[in-house]
């Protein structure tokens, strides 16, 4: 029952803070929408109202039109951006093999750390929800292994067989004591529990000071 | 004798975007664009129900129904005369590697100016393939 | 401990959906950003950089310029709703007063509903983040009455006190048996819950087929 008590009360938990960083994560996208595209739409469309309405010469075009030019590609920018970090698109149109592919690449050329990934994923093994949960997995773990872990080396593997997922994933970084229960607190490690719970998996953490950090899933 | 005109056909899904490129498009004498299409699906009936196919096809990659990736492998496969040039909003390399897989001839981005449009037309019709150096720097 | 076991399952079911709708979201804004942003600014791209390498004529330019003001101001309408609809930005600068006046006269102008809302909120009694969370709560309780109750007719006051805020919210739509936990069973009530959990308060709903619904919330 004490055991119980400890469960509902860390779950209660993870539901306000599950909402808390939803309204945080709304918040930042309707600023940055704010802030990074209409702000520089009004500029475009202020030229555009000019350039319609005064007599300028042809140098004086040329040069707003160079500006509505440059804003709006760094415009576009921003937008794919914004859109890339909330759902890559890779994911979507090509399956999680190449969608964590693409998100080792990215962490491998930030130069700070060499990620490899030998992927033996068998396309379509998961639906394509499923992927989308296994690849937020995938997302944490790497955050975890340079916020936390500053590692320098993390490798990773998926492989699926016939009825089976493997994910194995190693970092080199600074460890931390897994049985420690107020280390495993963390928003980012009980999501990964839920969303093993939503695809019917599990997880074991092998990690201890000093030792870097290791995970397997399977499915 | 008059030269033969260059036939094109568009699929993008945004009808903004098909007016504007059709509009520049047909500005260029040694261009005749046969028609527009708004996913994939619609350009798979078009082709099949036109006498004239087209030389060059300007496709765009995320569209409903069908994709770009999907149409241009089927059209690969049904007219292989048919060279597909991607015009895509997306840069990453697995997008360009996939539709290069499939047989797209070549990978423009949808901000890029519309001279080079004009000239990636010209030098696929002419020679078959054409990737500028950005692409070659992606992959 | 059958009641703990069925609150600990409830939870769960709530960190679940959670999250799915927290992706849901993702995938639409990704999408909006994507169908509804990216693809408008290619066009005007496009625009500015024909009118910069060709020679079109005096009713060309004009004609390619006005295109280009439409879009952008088309896209700035949508890059603003996006945000807005993500979180109002009345509420940030003029507090939660303001903000249900604002979402109530929204509700109001549809004409499907009249909305009532008597605001007798004292100016920072709450945290911006304890607003933010009642304005969620207030949006629910909109939402559920076109939604549920086909209401036609709403009213809602908020009033405050030194200690106490007191908001009394009724709608004359088809109502629903509170007694029924199925009916219960629903996101939306259940992140009220949530909500006036983070609020410290409490909310008494009162409501039975036929006789509206009203709830009155406490903090
Ligand atoms: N790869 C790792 N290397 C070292 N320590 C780690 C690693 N992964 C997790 N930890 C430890 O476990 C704790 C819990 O991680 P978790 O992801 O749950 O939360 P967090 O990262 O601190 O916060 P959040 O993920 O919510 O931003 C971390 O604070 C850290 O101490
Ligand atoms: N104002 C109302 N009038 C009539 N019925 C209501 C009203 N509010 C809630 N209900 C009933 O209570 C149920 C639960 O509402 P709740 O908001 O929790 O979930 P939902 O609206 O069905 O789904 P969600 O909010 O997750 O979109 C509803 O399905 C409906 O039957
Ligand atoms: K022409
Ligand atoms: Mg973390
Ligand atoms: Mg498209
Ligand atoms: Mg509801």
């Amino acid at each position: 029952v004490e055991k119980q008590q400890l469960t509902l009360d860390h779950q209660k938990e993870m539901i306000h803070s599950g909402i808390e960083t939803q309204e945080e994560e709304r918040k930042r996208i309707a600023q940055d929408l704010h802030d990074d595209i209409s702000s520089k739409l009004n500029v475009v469309s202020l030229n555009a109202q000019y350039l319609l309405e005064e007599n300028l010469t042809k140098e004086e075009q040329h040069q707003m039109l160079q500006q509505v030019l440059q804003i709006t590609n760094g415009t576009l920018e921003t937008s794919r951006k914004i859109a890339h970090n909330l759902l890559p698109p890779i994911l979507d149109k090509f399956g999680l093999g190449a969608a964590v592919d693409e998100i080792c690449e990215e962490y491998d050329n930030s130069k700070k750390v060499s990620v490899r990934f030998s992927n033996q994923y068998q396309e379509n093994f998961l639906t394509s929800q499923q992927e989308l949960h296994l690849f937020r997995v995938v997302q944490e773990l790497l955050n975890n292994s340079l916020k936390h872990g500053k590692a320098t080396e993390i490798s990773l593997s998926i492989t699926t067989n016939e009825q089976n997922l493997t994910l194995r994933y190693v970092d080199n970084g600074k460890g931390f004591d897994t049985q420690n229960e107020t280390l495993k607190k963390g928003l980012g490690l009980r999501n990964i529990d839920t969303r093993l719970d939503l695809l019917n998996g599990n997880v074991a953490y092998n990690s201890s000071v000093g030792n870097g950090f290791k995970a397997t899933i399977t499915l | 004798m008059e030269q033969e005109k260059i036939k094109i056909a568009i699929a993008d899904d945004e009808a903004l975007f098909r007016a504007g490129i059709l509009f520049i498009l047909n500005r260029v004498p040694e261009f005749d664009v046969l028609f527009d299409a708004e996913n994939g699906v619609d350009l798979l009936e078009i082709l099949e129900d036109t006498q004239e196919k087209p030389n060059i096809i300007l496709m765009d990659i995320k569209m409903p129904e069908m994709n770009g990736v999907e149409c241009t492998k089927i059209i690969q496969e049904d007219y292989p005369d048919i060279h597909i040039i991607a015009l895509s909003s997306y840069g990453g390399k697995t997008f360009i590697n996939n539709m290069i897989a499939v047989g797209a001839s070549s990978y423009l981005l949808k901000n890029t100016s519309p001279k080079k449009v004009v000239e990636t037309i010209k030098e696929v019709h002419k020679v078959g393939f054409c990737y500028d150096e950005w692409v070659h720097k992606v992959l």
